[in-house]
């Protein structure tokens, strides 16, 4: 027994012994750590044949256009387009994340159909074929009623071939109904119109200008096309320089040579301020008062009146010497260029005081010319043969729109979104059968997002052309998913508030990945399944032959190179289309039942929202929180600063004054409540903003898209926002509302 | 242990210690050498022999090439399938497009061939070559800098694959997933030709000998980025 | 039950309640053990450590147990190159601490790491100018010399002694125990060292960067001279403890008092030199950074490191045992010596929490914030472990090894006179030989 | 470690570090050859016990 | 250092014009598209949140309303370490050589498949450029296609920072000599974030080229770096003709930011 164990010893010591000389527990060890250098569930990038692809991006009105790195037939990277007009090799933070949205789970694979209650999330698969069937015989069946006008189209886009594809089909179809959010583009828009009798966009040639006095505009955090201002500011401060009129340090507040605090709300009368320095030390371009404009006297006197320095200073809270200062400034510098629009411009805002912004640069004259302010004409190569629509049609079209847009009250305005909620809910006008959705997603969007809520679920069907499972998505009835634009012919006529009309053609770069087609092939599908003279207004074969068709001798152009711009445009004078043939500094095309002042710039007092609570709450726009369509890509939250979201909380921005007085310290939670809802926030200390008032992030609070997407991270704000409606266009001009805030 | 077993166990302790079973030591020792070279011999067999069995698989290319009779055929000698894009990287195994270019239709009628046509040219399928050289993802590897800047042969590292007639096995570790042709040939890591072996060693032994970039702070030699990603 | 591995003529509790005792503590074991599965097989997601915390919680209890386990490089330095003979008496328990404490160092280590599989490259692909490869050459070299010191222990079994290899084995090493010994106070002064040195020459980390020669920083001789310090009163505090726990007297006053006495020398002078480092740092070194000591111990938002730190590591920690130890009052009277070996050790602990924890605590961009870290249960888990795992070990090892020479002398069983006759003789013998003299009071 | 590693240089700090990590190991390795290499001489070959009375 | 100036021997490094800079991420977004970087469901906690390149904002410390802010970004700063010998901080730490300093271009590296993860790097790093992939990277189904090939994926367990896009360096080396090149053009490599600056207040080059940008844009009297002090000689240099926003890229005591306020009102 003794010698068997020894023998066994033995026999252990020359196994380990030999083991030890052999190539296999070295090698062992050594495949061992290579087998963690090559995990099989860390995904290994397959290699190919490298590409660059030039198209158009479409994720936000910039216009900017963009290189796609492939690989193969996999695109790796979305960079700026070299020598593109608007941006210039540069890319901002979501046209960067772009892939993400191309490659998400996110995205809706084919045709659903709602199965479960609405909201509830349970779809089905469906053929394209049933999904326009059931889609063509819903709109016949209500139109077959006769009541054509209770058919709503809600696009992201205003211009562009698919917005008239949808506008068109509406038109032969008898429905007026064909609305677009506003942002301060409309404002501007209908600014222009009083002012210059144009009807035109507004565009800035801040890469030109010597001084830019901005009134509470983001122009650095996603107003215009954030590219392109981005290079031009970058330019100003170094030859020029920007001032900053708004309650909180933004970013734009940080960058620019000086930031002025001001009461929020109280811009335009700190606008009427400088008139009132300019014209009283006669600092202004006399010799184009006196040739181009018309109304100066009565607008002078207005301004002499009620906007002396020291009055201002009252209204806004900023030191009157101060206003003397930047008068003087801007009135010395040779191209200045004053600017209104809060934020991103997300919210139209009050039209006298983009009047009197207008009326500001009027006074040195700074329009249509190098460095000024550019009445850019709407793009007008859409060129179709006129719609016949028949009688039904017409019928339908003489209702009159549900938002009383073109209505006495709000004469020149062609669609006022922001209203469409309140009358659904009201319950006073028609009612709406059906709404079609493309490129937009009110449900998030929208200011008062219960009240649009209450509004769509007494809508009885709604079609969503999205490519995402958004929110308005998952509240709808049956989903035609758009392939994205990384996958899709459209053109792309908008460069935000850029000073020259361009056009870009955004085009496939990679095949579809999902079964998808495109809205404007489902346009022409459905109205050529009505027949009649509805199908007679879409006589393309498909979407493609329609833009190729439209475009004429530019699609070649553009598909080699993406844009064209007239690199010549001359804006016309900013006085050749008003009845006086100037610039009026006094409107005439305005309801002016309510207000003696309808016509001329002024500070009004709209008041907010909420009689209740001693703060104000102002939201706050920032690049890498998208507020508009589509949610913030993965990398965007990423970028997030934990001072804006902090896991699952939205962080709002007080005073540490106003913490003080609170009790309330760093990362503590707080309740906020508007007279729209409630949210519970964590709060962070920042000096940068005035006491008593709340910045909180836009942006947040998705409750569609997945996880990774920023669903369920934050609070939307428009939860706690509301409308105010403006008098004269009907345009929500709420900048912030009032809120009571404690402790949690 | 039972306790019995013990006591035997200390019974003999106390004999052997009085020296009575001296005689029989040398015996045992024997018996006890002979058991360690018995276990020494199984184990360097396990070790040398069924061990690279069992660690390296093989896997079966989609079918057989025959490089010598393309070579015949072509210009441009490895090249003319391995080519250069424009850019400067490096096109590797041809593209399913590439050989259509030559074999729109059948030529030869060999049975490789009839399968390329059938399975691969009628489906419009990518053949899914096994690379044998192909470094892990943690390596950049330039061809450019190697083949144009550098002006060496394909052999240095290919050997004479492009003279063969038909495709060696696929071999590769089932625990590293690397080809045979990177890991080494020869288990105990002799290396005869150039190309036996492509390791990181292998590719920092050339580059030392011929003095390329030897600027790393930390070893004084390449830099860890020159090949690394 | 297992009478027959029990060492003869002491006296040990019951079967049952130790392994109640044991299973008590595998109990704790357990929960570390599954914790550290979960960090091998998870990650170090399992963990609250972060991107500005890279090491954390685990590396200051590496640091802490490899300081205090510095005990058996020191006394096996007196005992076997300085020839003091008295420490025979404790050199088995100060090596089985050793043990413990660089054994559960290196589980530490083979958890803290990302990788754990690749771990062999810190010797496969060394770079010799990282001292954290000084660190693992060394402490793994020096495992292997604490393994080869306590192996004799075990070997000393009463079951294992009778087979006659492993006899003359003990006896073999037992013979060369001093080249050994030598070998591992070589290593064991580098890689302390090296230890100290992990935190001084961090350039970009002024609170931890010291100015030093060639390319030891001044910390790189505070661990090494600190452990030295301090690593005795561990072996003395532990040794206490088990006389506690086992409520009889296992090594003589003289050694511990003889043993305390180099400590409190080494400890005083360690002390001095920290404060003159602390100076030097302090007044030299920091601004020559833009920064000054109170940025360092500040109450700034995030930082709970104030001067009290400091104040329980140099003086509570070091200044007031140091004292204690060096008067001859503080040695020999009971309470006073349980406080100084305990605050000596609470502040070596201190030192090595400070030189990692505050280190990363304290942002050194000045846009930046204190950073604060609290350790997951996991890192708990797996900090007690090595706790637990030493309980065992001491446990299993007092009760079958004979690790206290003078136990049988100190605690004779009446009624086993043959025994104590025997022990007897065993030490005239020795006398005889000169090989192992008998601790005596006059030796001092 | 070894000079055949890719880190390897023949220079000062090798020199030093891997100088005294040799001489370390070797020494060990060493001492414990020759204490188990005398073990198993004295166990096998010479008569047990000899020295059992020396020890302890 | 000058007399390094050759085709051979570079000092890559960037300036960033904090004055230009608008803290809007795109950078951010364009370097993690390019480099492969993983992200979570939940990113917010930014100490565990990778980002090779992460924008801080500053503050003068000032109440309102005097407050002002200034973003300012962090890539990694390939440190040269004392005397320009590559002994950078984190470099000269890595026990297993996991990361190395080419004196070819100056760039710091890390090797993923070396990396063991023991963080002493991160430890080493006074600017926190390095990240340490807690969790293994996991992309949303379907995301893991836009992956890009020049960028290995990393693995959980090992560290991995900014490489100032290395592999377009490569790349464009490689176009280089199929074009009979040696050497390439500034414009040929550029990293991903100079690249996508929408203001363009990221200029990259050859810090010793006297044709490229950088050179004399690093020499400008608002230039400074991220505590140089420490010795550490970081490649990014910063511009701002702020005061303070330059004191904060270093630590100073009271009497030199004294000293450096009336030095300015003097100038």
């Amino acid at each position: 027994m003794k010698l068997s164990r020894r023998c066994f010893l033995s026999f252990s010591l020359g196994t380990t012994v030999g083991i030890t000389l052999s190539p296999l527990p070295w090698k062992i060890t050594d495949d061992l750590s290579i087998w963690t250098q090559n995990w099989p569930w860390t995904p290994v990038p397959r290699d190919g044949a490298y590409s660059l692809e030039n198209s158009a991006c479409t994720l936000c009105p910039g216009g900017c256009g963009i290189s796609v790195r492939k690989v193969d037939h996999r695109a790796v990277k979305i960079d700026g387009m070299k020598d593109h007009p608007v941006n210039d090799g540069g890319i901002c933070i979501l046209g960067a994340s772009g892939l993400q949205y191309l490659y998400g789970p996110f995205r809706l694979p084919s045709p659903l159909k709602r199965v479960g209650e609405r909201g509830e999330g349970r779809w089905k698969n469906i053929s394209w074929k049933q999904a326009l069937t059931e889609v063509s015989e819903k709109l016949s069946e209500i139109r077959s009623n006769g009541e054509p006008e209770k058919v709503a189209v809600i696009s992201g886009k205003k211009e562009g071939t698919i917005a008239c594809l949808l506008e068109r089909f509406l038109t032969v179809y008898g429905s007026p109904n064909f609305m677009t959010p506003s942002t301060v583009e409309d404002s501007y828009e209908a600014a222009l119109h009083l002012m210059q009798g144009s009807r035109a966009s507004v565009g800035f040639d801040f890469e030109n200008a010597d001084f830019v006095l901005s009134f509470g505009s983001g122009i650095l955090e996603g107003w215009g096309s954030p590219v392109k201002i981005f290079q031009a500011i970058g330019k100003l401060k170094k030859d020029g320089s920007v001032i900053q009129v708004e309650p909180r340090l933004s970013n734009t507040a940080a960058k620019s040579d000086r930031w002025v605090p001001i009461n929020p709300g109280t811009e335009a009368a700190m606008i009427m301020g400088v008139a009132h320095v300019i014209i009283r030390e006669k600092l202004y371009d006399e010799n184009f008062i006196n040739t181009s404009t018309s109304g100066f006297q009565k607008y002078q006197s207005l301004v002499m009146e009620d906007y002396s320095p020291e009055k201002v200073s009252v209204i806004t809270g900023i030191a009157s010497s101060q206003i003397v200062a930047i008068a003087r400034e801007f009135a010395k510098a040779s191209k200045p260029i004053a600017i209104c629009g809060r934020g991103e411009g997300r919210i139209a805002g009050n039209v006298h005081e983009t009047m009197a912004v207008l009326a500001l640069n009027a006074l040195k004259g700074n329009f249509n010319r190098e460095g000024g302010l550019w009445s850019v004409p709407k793009p007008d190569y859409i060129k179709w043969a006129e719609a016949k629509p028949d009688q039904t049609a017409l019928e339908g079209l003489e209702k009159g729109r549900i938002d009383g847009a073109g209505s006495k009250e709000y004469p020149f305005m062609t669609s006022l979104l922001d209203r469409f909620p309140k009358m659904i809910n009201e319950e006073n006008s028609y009612g709406i059968q059906a709404l079609l959705v493309s490129n937009a997603n009110p449900l998030y969007t929208m200011p008062d997002t219960e009240a649009v809520k209450k509004a769509f679920e007494k809508i009885p069907y709604i079609v969503s052309f999205s490519s995402f499972m958004d929110e308005t998505a998952q509240f709808s009835d049956i989903l035609l998913p758009n392939p994205i634009y990384l996958e899709r012919y459209e053109d792309v006529p908008t460069a935000a508030m850029y000073k020259k009309p361009v056009l870009n053609l955004t085009k496939p770069v990679v095949k579809p990945l999902h079964n998808t087609i495109n809205t404007g092939d489902i346009i022409i599908k459905i109205a050529k399944s009505f027949g009649g003279s509805i199908a007679d207004a879409f006589k393309w074969r498909d979407y493609e032959t329609c833009l190729k068709e439209t475009l004429g001798a530019q699609w070649e152009i553009l598909k080699k190179q993406v844009v064209t711009e007239d690199k010549n445009f001359v804006a016309n004078s900013p006085a050749l289309e008003t009845n006086a043939g100037k610039f009026q500094f006094v409107a005439d095309d305005v309801n002016k039942s309510q207000n003696s002042k309808a016509g001329i710039p002024h500070f009004e007092d709209l008041g907010i929202n909420g009689a209740a609570g001693n703060f104000v709450l102002i939201p706050y726009d920032s690049m890498p929180l998208s507020t508009g369509y589509v949610a913030s890509a993965p990398f965007m939250l990423k970028v997030v600063s934990d001072k804006a979201l902090y896991h699952q909380d939205t962080v709002v921005q007080i005073n540490p004054e106003t913490a003080l007085i609170l009790g309330l310290k760093e990362g503590s939670y707080a309740n906020l409540e508007t007279s729209v809802g409630s949210a519970r926030v964590k709060v962070t200390l920042y000096d940068g903003i005035m006491p008593n008032v709340i910045a909180m992030p836009s942006g947040l609070g998705h409750t569609a898209y997945d996880d990774y997407m920023g669903n369920g991270k934050g609070v939307n704000i428009n939860q706690v926002l509301g409308v105010v409606e403006d008098p004269v266009t009907g345009l929500n001009a709420a900048w912030g509302i009032r809120a009571k805030f404690s402790k949690a | 242990m039972s306790a019995s077993e013990e006591k035997t166990k200390e019974v003999s302790e106390e004999t052997a210690g009085k020296g009575a079973d001296k005689s029989k030591e040398p015996s045992n020792a024997g018996i006890i050498f002979i058991f360690f070279v018995l276990g020494l011999g199984v184990s360097i067999m396990v070790g040398w022999i069924l061990f690279p069995k069992v660690l390296y698989s093989q896997k079966e290319q989609p079918f057989d090439f025959n490089h010598e009779n393309h070579m015949l055929m072509v210009d441009n000698g490895c090249q003319s399938c391995h080519f250069f894009r424009e850019d400067g990287t490096f096109s590797g195994a041809p593209k399913l497009e590439q050989c259509i270019d030559c074999h729109y239709d059948i030529h030869g009628g060999s049975e490789d061939e009839i399968i390329f046509h059938e399975q691969y040219v009628a489906n419009n399928l990518e053949v899914p070559w096994l690379i044998y050289y192909k470094q892990p993802n943690c390596v950049f590897f330039s061809h450019a800098a190697h083949v144009i800047n550098a002006e060496m042969d394909c052999r240095t590292c290919h050997g004479d694959i492009g003279e063969s007639t038909s495709l060696p096995v696929y071999e590769y570790n089932r625990l590293s997933s690397y080809s045979r042709n990177i890991w080494g040939q020869n288990i105990a890591g002799l290396k005869r030709n150039t190309w036996d072996r492509m390791k990181m060693s292998d590719c920092s032994d050339c580059h030392q000998r011929n003095n390329v970039n030897q600027n790393s702070v930390q070893t004084l030699k390449g830099p860890c980025f020159v090949c690394h990603k | 039950m297992d009478s027959d591995l029990i060492p003869k003529g002491v006296q040990r509790c019951s079967l049952g309640k130790f392994l109640l005792w044991i299973s008590a503590c595998g109990f704790v074991l357990a929960i570390g053990v599954y914790a550290m599965i979960l960090c091998w097989l998870k990650g170090l997601n399992q963990t609250n450590m972060n991107d500005a915390y890279g090491f954390a919680l685990w590396i200051w209890a590496d640091l802490a147990i490899i300081a205090l386990g510095g005990g058996a490089f020191f006394t096996g330095f007196l005992r076997y190159i300085i020839g003091i003979k008295e420490l025979k008496n404790i050199i088995n328990y100060a090596v089985l601490i050793g043990f413990i404490c660089y054994s559960s160092a290196l589980l530490i280590l083979a958890i803290d790491i990302g990788q754990p599989l690749r771990g062999w490259f810190i010797f496969w692909h060394a770079n010799v100018h990282s001292m954290l490869t000084e660190v693992a050459f060394c402490l793994t070299v020096y495992f292997a010399v604490l393994t080869i010191e306590y192996i004799p222990l075990v070997l000393e079994n009463r079951k294992i002694d009778k087979i006659p290899f492993f006899h003359n084995l003990s006896h073999n090493m037992h013979e060369i125990m001093a080249v050994f010994a030598a070998t591992g106070a070589f290593l064991s002064f580098f890689h302390q060292g090296s230890l100290g040195g992990v935190a001084g020459v961090l350039f970009g980390r002024p609170f931890g960067f010291r100015e030093g020669i060639l390319i030891w920083p001044w910390t790189f001789f505070l661990f090494t001279w600190s452990a030295a310090a301090v690593g005795p009163c561990f072996t003395i505090l532990i040794t206490k403890i088990t006389e506690k726990v086992t409520r009889k007297k296992l090594v003589k006053d003289n050694v511990i008092e003889l043993l305390a006495k180099i400590s409190g020398w080494m400890l005083l002078t360690y002390i001095i030199a920290k404060l003159i480092d602390t100076y030097y740092w302090a007044f030299h070194t920091a601004p020559g950074m833009g920064l000054t000591l109170a940025q360092f111990y500040t109450s700034d938002p995030g930082s709970v490191y104030g001067y009290w730190i400091l104040f329980l590591e140099v003086v509570i920690g070091g200044i007031v045992p140091a004292l204690i130890l060096v008067t001859k009052f503080g040695r020999t009277n009971k309470i006073a010596l349980w406080i100084a070996i305990t605050l000596a050790c609470i502040g070596i602990c201190t030192n090595r929490w400070v030189m990692v924890l505050q280190l990363l605590a304290m942002p050194v961009m000045t846009f930046q914030s204190w950073f604060t870290y609290f350790p997951s249960w996991q890192e708990i888990a797996t900090t007690i472990l090595p706790v637990a795992y030493g309980a065992i070990l001491i446990s299993i090892s007092y009760r079958y090894l004979p690790i206290f020479p003078q136990e049988r002398e100190l605690n004779p069983i009446p009624g086993e006179e043959a025994e104590v006759e025997t022990v007897e003789k065993e030490e005239k013998k020795e006398l005889a030989t000169g090989d192992l003299s008998p601790a005596t009071e006059t030796a001092t | 470690m070894f000079p055949f590693a890719f880190e390897w240089i023949w220079d000062m700090g090798h020199y030093v570090f891997h100088g005294g990590l040799w001489y370390a190991l070797s020494i060990i390795g060493a001492g414990m050859t020759y204490c188990i290499g005398k073990a198993a001489y004295d166990t096998l070959i010479q008569e047990k016990g000899s020295h059992e009375d020396e020890h302890h | 250092m000058e007399k390094g100036h050759n085709t051979t021997f570079k000092r890559y490094g960037m300036v960033i014009d904090l004055d230009k800079c608008t803290g809007c991420g795109a950078c951010m977004v364009a370097c993690m598209q390019e480099n492969n970087v993983p992200f979570k469901k939940d990113e917010t906690d930014k100490i565990r949140s990778i980002t090779w390149i992460r924008v801080y904002k500053l503050n003068n410390g000032k109440p309102y309303p005097d407050t002002e802010i200034c973003y300012l970004p962090r890539p990694c700063q390939h440190c040269s370490g004392m005397g320009d010998h590559g002994h950078s901080p984190c470099v000269s730490v890595c026990p297993a050589t996991a990361t190395d300093y080419g004196m070819d271009t100056g760039i710091v590296s890390q090797i993923y498949t070396r990396c063991f993860g023991c963080r002493y790097c991160m430890v080493a790093c006074p600017y926190h450029v390095r990240h340490f992939n807690w969790w293994d990277p996991v992309w949303p189904e379907g995301m893991e296609n836009y992956l890009s090939p020049n960028v290995s994926v990393r693995m959980r367990g090992v560290v991995e920072k900014c490489s100032f896009c290395y592999h377009r360096y490569q790349l464009a080396r490689e176009r280089a000599f199929v074009q009979g090149r040696k050497d390439i053009e500034e414009h040929e490599y550029q990293t991903a974030c100079t690249q996508a600056c929408p203001a363009k207040a990221i200029t990259f080059g050859d810090l010793i080229n006297p044709a490229h940008a950088v050179y004399e844009l690093k020499n400008s009297p608002n230039a400074f770096q991220l505590l140089e002090r420490l010795q550490t000689y970081p490649k990014v240099y910063y511009l701002s003709d702020r005061l303070w926003v330059r004191m904060a890229g270093d630590n100073y005591l009271e009497e030199e930011k004294r000293e450096m306020a009336q030095a300015k009102i003097k100038r």
